[in-house]
């Protein structure tokens, strides 16, 4: 064998000393990782946990209602108090864990892969195919979102489905825009081209290469839709056409609570808490994973 | 230039009316219904038959379109379904006050996010950490919510503001800041990114070679670079700004195209709807189009990606 | 000025909580257009609290032996605001405007339908005919949706006719930013009081400003700032710190009519079967949602007509008190014996499902909160209740075509000829909205309705409308909730004597005056 | 403050050291430099990529990173205690004092200001009021840095200039006040050789008007031309210094030796840059493929292409290019920026189409219209394993989801070699041929300096045994010590493979040190060509004299080649 290979120690290369083995790079992943990131990211697991297994912390029944002790402000029996119908807002909040988390992921993924279909075809297109792409996403941008989202409810109704629908084709030509500039980046790539050098046919390179690494940031496009689907869900709610009742999805007990905001201020203010922190600890976990994923690239 | 930008503007308007105009005809809700005042009205079957007629709405949809696009063309929008009124008689008086709601809303969010990067950035680890939480935070806030605690607060409790109404500056603040601040921690974010990426190029370090303050170097170079994706970010901001207005109309009872957006899809007033969809597409327009201007005077270097001469 | 000098003393500024459409109440026909009207419009007839009914722009009527014609002596001072002197001829006028189909009323269709033609004898004479008897004709006059606008104005087109329609009321009106606010100034030669006015000539007020607030909170707060000097639909939540409040005076009274209620719809299964529709009724416990979400603000009402409706018989309002072990009885007869994993009835493998299409933003906050209770002891009852939120539109399209099995309803009228709106054979079928929504037809009941048209003997009538309201309540066809109400507050500390009208209950800012300062 | 006068020295510095907190915990940067510079003197710093060169020319302007802890035994400069200095006492030293002249001249500049108006910065934050007089300054500023044409060149933005120009704008903001110490950090490097020479001229102004002059620089050759003392750092400590004759002519640290031992220049094919030992075995099995023994290797003609600029024009950036490379040689291609070296490249390679002209790799077609008809991308695709891409930056031709191993084994299974297995021992032996320990296989390439790199780069262009390889500035970026152990390792390569390299570089001395043939090209003309050693010994054209008369030359005498020869 023809080597002029020397013992790593005497190639006199500035070498990382702290990218070593799996067991340091732990070490460094925890160093780095600031103490707001993990407190958002404890909240995270514990609102997944809610979401995935609510009976975990459920004490009451989020559905049972109650009249005679309705509007009971926080305390032993009911640590977040009871709402309109007497109901245990702590149980509601839980119980609606799932749901708005899921409604949230549902419409992020509908937003990205209706957005990520048009962004990535016009990204790997000709010129007429992009510039038609980007008309009409640029059309959907002039069009307003919210009646976006109306029409889609009022054609197939109100409920968390629709609602996750609605709010991810409002936001699918944001998505759109973005994947089409991160697909153009990653045409551009020199390792694109290295891989058409390499002999690669263009529809071996389209699937093994460009797709891949535009969704590489996918991720963090997910962690921080998540929150602000959800926010924007909650506007539709406020407007009566989100989920249905008794669903305890925390945009429409909010958007209930409101009514009730100066003798029952609890009704409103723990869903409206809870929506906040999941848009917070979601957004604050994608921008942590967002800064790395840069720092690698 | 500017005729292939005027004509890609009009190509805009247009798709955006046809957009909604086939959309709303495939949305279900008979408009008789709507134009004879919904729930609780009993029409004969002769008038269902006299406003099919005096609408039109008993022509193949295409024709309606076309008729549709004709009056447009001569500035007519057509007589609401709800309020019996012409279209331009109820939002006429809308555009104004959700301009100055949007354009005020933008401007709040515009100083706060600048104060949080001016403020915050570069300047130690818990200001850093401080000002990028509360920005996540403002972003993850619902815009109504925070109306309805505005309005509870200042208006209610301390009195400090009207609760609602559309007379005069005092009675935009509430409103305007609801939209803003939920925007101010979007915009406030890119800012921070740019303007952090700006104060590590070496042109900062140049300028502070020469002798410039921190403060001169943030203020006359840094801020310049941090701002300009934020313009592009205001650009789609403003669009959308006006339909969210909504829930700032709602709480703050103020008149504004959202409202009118919103109860006009609610009710399948297709007149009123199609006049909104136009109005902000032109908004979306106009605006793109002041961004482009302004991001030329921030960023006067023909090609905004920075080019190699 | 501070917070409390919003307006100056000559304005008063009276927040409404819904949109009014076209401000012409003869075309569509909703309450916020009657509302405003009987500020600036003047009625034919006028009816007391106790159901009388009084001259009002009509001096004086006959009415022929078989009830088919209306002989209307009107008026000789009275003008329009346009300039137009009320005659004869704008009875006709006003008359013919609101059955011709190309106004696009939906009143005429419930309240004038037996009407023919009229004849004007003279300049104060006016005769009407009608097709069938029609004992309800003067209630239904008396009522601001009814009322008489200048025949003039009336010739304009529709667009302008809605933005500003001319009245000879106490009123005209100035400026209409629809979504926003109506302007009203006083009419300065307004002779033409109702009976029921505590004064005459013009108002004292000069100007109105009749802001639309739709969201509760703002348009209490707006009150409490002293933004507004009167709200309409108080909202709830608010009524224990307006009482409590000094300076806040509030006004209400049941609505005459047919309660707020949701209706069953018999065409279709699962009410289709009585045992069904009587287990469900059984199955709601309706007070304590009223006494909860609406503190008690609202009576309960329990048979078909408002206690404040004439020809109301008490004797309903227990027949289907809260009772599960009747319900569950009930069902058990009607074959929904089983039951399924999460509680609920089930027949041949069907669950007991009840689809309920629900607009939220129609209704108060607290009927929302109402219907979810109906729903979770419905449930405990083995039904369940899909609330189904949509927008309006989509909810009235499956209301005019039968594709629900409850509906939220009510209809508020000055007679009790409604239980032929809301219950006949007649109304089951529109060309827009169903009035009768139970889809309920019965020739027995249908025969006892027209029969209490055709007499104007109270003592008749009495007895028919009774036998009616048993009919109703035997079928099971309604779950009444609550009387519909108007609750008005006013800042007494700057304002007294707001009234409301006696037709409809509505607010009524003629005899409004200031309070002198101390 | 007082004014510093002309007889103490700029800097008395003793044991400085510098170190940084980061989150992995302390780092010393800086170790014991001791530095001392009298007025009228050059001080030249050099040491490789990560020194601390910087590091200590910013602690010298009071700049260091917010996480930097200087300490010294004596840290004077201009007479004053920099370490009791207040930030407001530093203001004042800065741009009026002590001129600082940023490494990267290319992004020091702000983008969106005109270059006037960074001049004038430094007049107006050291007060000086007049309107008029500073615009003068400014000018003056401007032309004494060499700009001919002041007046245009100031409403000019960094964006609008070419590297030579901002470089001189650069020089001139910092000079405008007539600073006594003037401290510039690689002024020259990433400057075409005639631009180079320029600015070398323009700092030795400097010196002569009796300036301090503190001059950054991993290029000993520039530094030579320069200096009157040298101090040559390496991991943040001097390890020599002393007069520039003396450390150049007899360096006595091994480090320096390895420094000037690496410089390229005037240095034809055949001799070693690095102390690497050369392992030269007999050539590995040849491949076989269509390509025919006698043909040349690559074979360019008449290439031609134009780009269509924004405002309409074209601009013809290839114009008649014509080449040939034999077989087992190498042709450089060098030319000052923008002259089209990358797009004829990009041509070869058939990546871009070029609007006339044809291309032959080992005899078969490849580009253009050969015999008629356009060669498609479908009819390349087969050969595409004959010539391979090596580029300036590697790390971008790396799919960023690749380990080293991937990014190899994914190039030996587009030549369809092997099982997965077969193709990790295979990535392995070439990692190994390429002199990188084995350790590193598993690494993000991100995590690799940029030799290391390099080589993966070499490497994967290996893999599937190409005929040629295209060189686009595979060097530049990489400083004198660890180019030279690429371009040993290269010449190796090709003496076992017997590859083909076209070469390309903007550096004469590189080109001169690699080719058996070289092209000259200036604004996408062949200006000239030939054989290496006529053309460097006996350019024709005035073009190719003016450009290799720029280049900086160590002085020949002392080469340390001759010492160990
Ligand atoms: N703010 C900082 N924090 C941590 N480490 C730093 C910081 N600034 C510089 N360093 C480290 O200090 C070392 C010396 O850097 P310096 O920029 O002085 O090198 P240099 O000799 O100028 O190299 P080059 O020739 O590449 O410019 C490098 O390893 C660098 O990573
Ligand atoms: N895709 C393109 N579109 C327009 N112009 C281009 C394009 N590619 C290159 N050019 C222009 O062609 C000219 C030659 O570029 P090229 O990259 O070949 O130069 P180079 O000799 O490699 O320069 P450098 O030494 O800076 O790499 C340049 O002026 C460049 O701006
Ligand atoms: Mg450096
Ligand atoms: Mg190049």
């Amino acid at each position: 064998m023809t080597t002029i290979a020397r013992p790593a120690s005497t190639v006199q290369e500035p070498a990382d000393p702290l990218t070593g083995g799996t067991h340091l790079r732990t070490l460094r992943l925890v160093r780095s990782t600031p103490a707001g990131v993990w407190i958002a990211g404890a909240l995270l697991v514990f609102l997944v946990l809610a979401a995935v297994a609510p009976s975990l912390f459920l004490r009451q029944d989020p559905y049972e209602i109650d009249p005679a002790n309705a509007f009971q402000a926080p305390g032993a029996s009911h640590l977040f108090g009871t709402d309109q119908n007497g109901r245990d807002i702590l149980s509601r909040v839980i119980a609606g864990t799932g749901q708005s988390l899921l409604l949230g992921l549902a419409a992020t993924a509908i937003g990205l892969i209706l957005g990520g279909a048009l962004g990535i075809t016009a990204g790997v297109s000709g010129k007429r195919l992009d510039s038609a792409i980007c008309r009409f996403v640029e059309i959907l941008f002039a069009f307003p979102g919210l009646l976006l989202a109306l029409i889609v409810i009022a054609v197939s109704g109100t409920g968390v489905v629709t609602a996750a629908v609605a709010v991810g084709i409002g936001s699918a030509p944001g998505y759109a825009r973005m994947l089409r500039t991160q697909t153009l980046q990653v045409v551009a790539a020199p390792y694109v081209e290295t891989a058409l050098s390499l002999g690669r046919s263009r529809s071996h390179i389209l699937r093994h290469t460009i797709i891949p690494n535009v969704a590489r940031p996918l991720f963090v496009l997910v962690t921080l839709g998540i929150g602000q689907s959800i926010v924007w869900a909650s506007s539709l709610s406020f407007l009566g056409l989100g989920a249905q009742p008794p669903a305890a999805e925390w945009g429409a007990m909010l958007a209930d609570g409101r009514n009730y905001l100066q003798i029952a201020w609890w009704i409103a203010a723990f869903p409206g808490i809870f929506i906040t922190l999941a848009a917070l600890t979601t957004t604050v976990v994608g921008h942590h994973l967002q800064r790395r994923l840069e720092a690698e690239v | 230039m500017v005729g292939k930008r005027a004509a890609g503007s009009v190509f805009v308007l247009w798709a955006a009316v046809t957009l909604t105009f086939f959309v709303l005809h495939l949305t279900p809700g008979d408009p008789v219904t709507a134009i004879l005042g919904g729930a609780g009205s009993s029409p004969s079957p002769e008038t269902v038959a006299a406003v099919r007629a005096q609408y039109g709405l008993d022509r193949p949809v295409l024709l309606q379109y076309l008729s549709y696009l004709g009056n447009l063309i001569t500035g007519d929008f057509g007589v609401s379904y709800i309020f019996k009124v012409p279209v331009i008689e109820i939002i006429g008086p809308q555009i104004l006050p959700t301009l100055q709601l949007a354009g005020l809303a933008l401007a709040f969010a515009w100083v706060i996010a600048l104060a949080f990067t001016l403020l915050t950035v570069g300047r130690g680890r818990l200001l850093d950490g401080v000002g990028r939480t509360l920005e996540v935070f403002f972003a993850s806030l619902p815009p109504f919510w925070v109306g309805i605690m505005l309005a509870v607060l200042f208006a209610v409790i301390l009195g400090w503001f009207p609760v609602a109404g559309d007379d005069g500056f005092r009675s935009l603040v509430l409103p305007a800041l609801s939209l803003a601040i939920p925007l101010s921690g979007f915009i406030a974010q890119v800012t921070r990114s740019s303007f952090e990426e700006a104060l590590a190029q070496p042109f900062i370090l140049s300028a502070r070679a020469r002798g410039l303050s921190d403060a001169a170097v943030r203020l006359t170079h840094a801020l310049r670079h941090a701002i300009l994706p934020g313009l592009t970010l205001s650009a789609w901001a403003v669009g959308s700004l006006v339909s969210s207005a909504v829930v700032a109309e709602i709480i703050f009872a103020r008149a504004g195209l959202g409202r009118s957006l919103v109860d006009a899809i609610i009710n399948r007033d297709m007149p009123v709807t199609l006049a909104v969809v136009f109005i902000i597409a032109a908004v979306y327009i106009l605006v793109n189009l002041a961004v482009d201007l302004l991001y030329r005077a921030v960023d006067p270097r023909t090609n905004p990606t920075g080019s190699a001469a | 000025g501070g917070p409390a000098a919003a307006s100056g003393s000559d304005t008063f500024v009276f927040a409404t909580g819904k949109d009014i459409s076209c401000l012409d109440p003869h075309v569509d026909g909703d309450m916020p257009q009657a509302s405003i009207a009987a500020n600036y419009l003047d009625s034919l007839v006028s009816q007391d609290s106790g159901g009388t009914i009084h001259p009002w722009l009509a001096t004086a009527w006959s009415v022929s032996g078989d009830g088919l014609t209306y002989t209307f002596t009107v008026r000789d001072d009275v003008w329009f605001t346009d300039g137009t002197k009320l005659t004869a001829e704008a009875v006709k006028a006003n008359l013919d405007h609101m059955v011709d189909p190309n106004t696009q009323s939906g009143t005429a269709g419930g309240y004038l339908k037996p009407y023919e033609s009229t004849q004007v004898v003279d300049p104060t004479t006016a005769v009407v005919t009608l097709n069938r008897p029609y004992a309800a004709f003067l209630e239904v006059l008396a009522q601001p949706f009814l009322g008489i606008q200048s025949p003039a104005a009336l010739k304009r087109p529709q667009v302008e006719n809605c933005h500003s329609p001319v009245g000879s009321g106490p009123y005209k009106i100035l400026d209409y930013v629809p979504q926003s606010k109506v302007t009203l100034v006083r009419n300065e030669d307004y002779n033409s009081a109702p009976p029921y006015a505590q004064h005459d000539g013009p108002a004292h007020i000069e100007k109105i400003e009749w802001r639309i607030v739709p969201e509760d909170s703002t348009r209490y707060g707006l009150l409490r700032a002293g933004q507004a000097d009167a709200l309409d639909l108080m909202p709830s939540v608010h009524f224990a710190e307006a009482e409590a409040d000094g300076n806040v005076e509030l006004t209400l009274r049941d609505r005459p009519g047919n309660p707020t209620n949701l209706i069953l719809n018999t065409t279709r299964a699962p009410f289709d079967d009585l045992n069904v529709r009587k287990a469900f009724l059984h199955s709601a416990y309706v007070d304590a949602g009223i006494n909860s979400v609406y503190f008690g603000t609202v009576t309960r009402a329990g048979g078909p007509l408002s206690s404040t409706t004439g020809f109301y018989s008490p004797d309903f309002e227990h027949v289907y008190d809260p009772d599960p072990a009747e319900a569950a009885r009930l069902l058990d007869d009607a074959g929904w014996t089983e039951h399924d994993a999460e509680g609920y009835r089930v027949k041949d493998g069907e669950r007991l499902r009840v689809h309920f299409p629900y607009t939220p933003g129609a209704w108060p906050a607290a009927h929302q909160a109402l219907v979810t209770q109906i729903q979770a002891t419905a449930k405990q009852a083995g039904f369940e209740v899909l609330i189904e939120n949509g927008d309006a539109a989509t909810v009235s399209e499956l209301g005019n075509t039968f594709e629900y099995d409850l509906r939220a309803d009510y209809w508020n009228t000055n007679t009790a000829d409604v239980l032929r709106i809301v219950f006949s054979s007649e109304y089951t079928e529109s060309a827009g909205f169903v009035a009768n929504g139970s889809g309920f037809r019965n020739p027995g009941l249908d025969s006892i309705l027209n029969a209490a048209l055709a007499t104007d003997d109270a003592a008749v009538r009495k007895d028919l409308y009774h036998q009616a309201q048993q009919i109703v309540s035997d079928h099971a066809l309604q779950l009444p909730l609550y009387n519909q109400a108007s609750q008005v507050a006013l800042r007494s500390d700057r304002w007294t004597n707001l009234t409301l009208e006696p037709s409809l209950s509505l607010p009524y800012l003629y005899d409004v005056t200031a309070v002198d300062p101390q | 403050m007082t004014p510093h006068t002309p007889q103490q020295p700029l800097l008395a510095i003793d044991n400085l050291n510098v170190s940084f907190s980061t989150a992995r915990g302390t780092i010393d940067v800086v170790r014991d430099v001791s530095l001392a510079l009298a007025p009228g003197k050059a001080l030249a710093l050099v040491g490789e990529s990560g020194s601390g060169k910087t590091v200590t020319a910013r602690t010298l302007v009071g700049l260091n990173a917010p996480n930097a802890r200087v300490s010294a035994d004596r840290l004077d400069v201009l007479g004053h205690d920099a370490a009791r200095l207040s930030e407001r006492q530093w203001r004042r030293l800065r741009g009026k004092h002590i001129g600082y002249v940023l490494q990267d001249a290319l992004v020091s500049l702000d983008p969106l200001r005109t270059v006037g108006r960074e001049i004038d910065e430094a007049l107006r934050a050291h007060g000086v009021h007049g309107r008029e007089e500073r615009q003068e300054r400014v000018f003056a500023a401007l032309r004494a840095a060499g700009i001919t044409d002041p007046e245009v060149r100031a409403r000019q933005r960094s964006g609008e200039l070419s590297g030579g120009l901002r470089q001189r704008a650069l020089i001139a903001q910092a000079t405008v006040l007539n600073p006594q110490l003037v401290i510039a950090d690689e002024p020259t490097t990433a400057l075409d050789a005639t631009v180079q020479a320029q600015i070398l001229e323009l700092l030795a102004a400097l010196k002569e008007q009796g300036r301090g002059l503190i001059f950054i620089s991993h290029d000993l050759a520039v530094v030579s031309r320069l200096a009157d003392e040298i101090a040559v750092m390496q991991h943040g400590r001097i390890v020599e210094s002393g007069r520039a004759a003396q450390v150049l002519g007899n360096p006595r640290h091994e480090y320096t030796r390895q420094l000037i031992d690496a410089v390229p220049s005037g240095r034809g094919k055949g001799t070693r840059l690095s102390s690497l030992p050369r392992q030269v075995k007999s050539a590995g099995p040849v491949r076989a493929s269509a390509f025919s023994a006698e043909a040349p290797a690559l074979e360019a003609r008449n290439l031609v292409k134009a780009y269509v600029s924004p405002d309409g024009s074209s601009r013809t950036v290839v114009n008649n290019v014509s080449f040939t490379l034999p077989a087992g040689k190498t042709l450089g291609i060098v030319g000052e920026s923008g002259s089209g070296k990358s797009t004829t490249a990009r041509i070869v390679l058939g990546l871009t189409e070029a609007d006339a002209g044809t291309v032959r790799l080992g005899g078969l077609p490849w580009a253009g219209n050969v015999q008629g008809a356009p060669v498609t991308e479908e009819m390349r695709r087969p050969h595409r394993r004959d010539i391979q891409l090596v580029n300036q930056d590697p790390l971008s031709s790396f799919d960023p989801r690749f380990s080293v191993e991937r990014v190899i084994t994914d190039a030996l299974e587009a030549g369809g070699t092997g099982t997965p297995g077969e193709r990790r021992d295979r990535a392995a032996e070439l990692l190994g041929q390429v002199g990188l320990p084995l350790d590193l296989i598993r690494r993000q390439p991100l995590t690799l300096s940029g030799g290391q790199r390099q080589r993966v780069a070499i490497a994967r262009a290996l893999a599937l045994r190409p005929r040629v390889l295209l060189l686009d500035e595979p060097v530049s970026a990489l400083d004198v010590s660890i180019q030279a152990q690429v371009l040993d390792l290269l010449a190796d390569l090709q003496e076992q493979h017997g590859l083909s390299y076209l070469f390309i570089s903007h550096d004469l001395g590189v080109i001169h040190h690699v080719s058996d043939d070289v092209l000259v090209m200036k604004d996408g003309r062949v200006m000239e060509s030939g054989s290496a050693s006529s053309l460097f010994n006996f350019p024709t054209t005035n073009y190719t004299k003016a450009l290799l008369a720029a280049v900086p030359q160590m002085p020949r005498r002392l080469s340390a080649t001759d010492l160990h020869a």
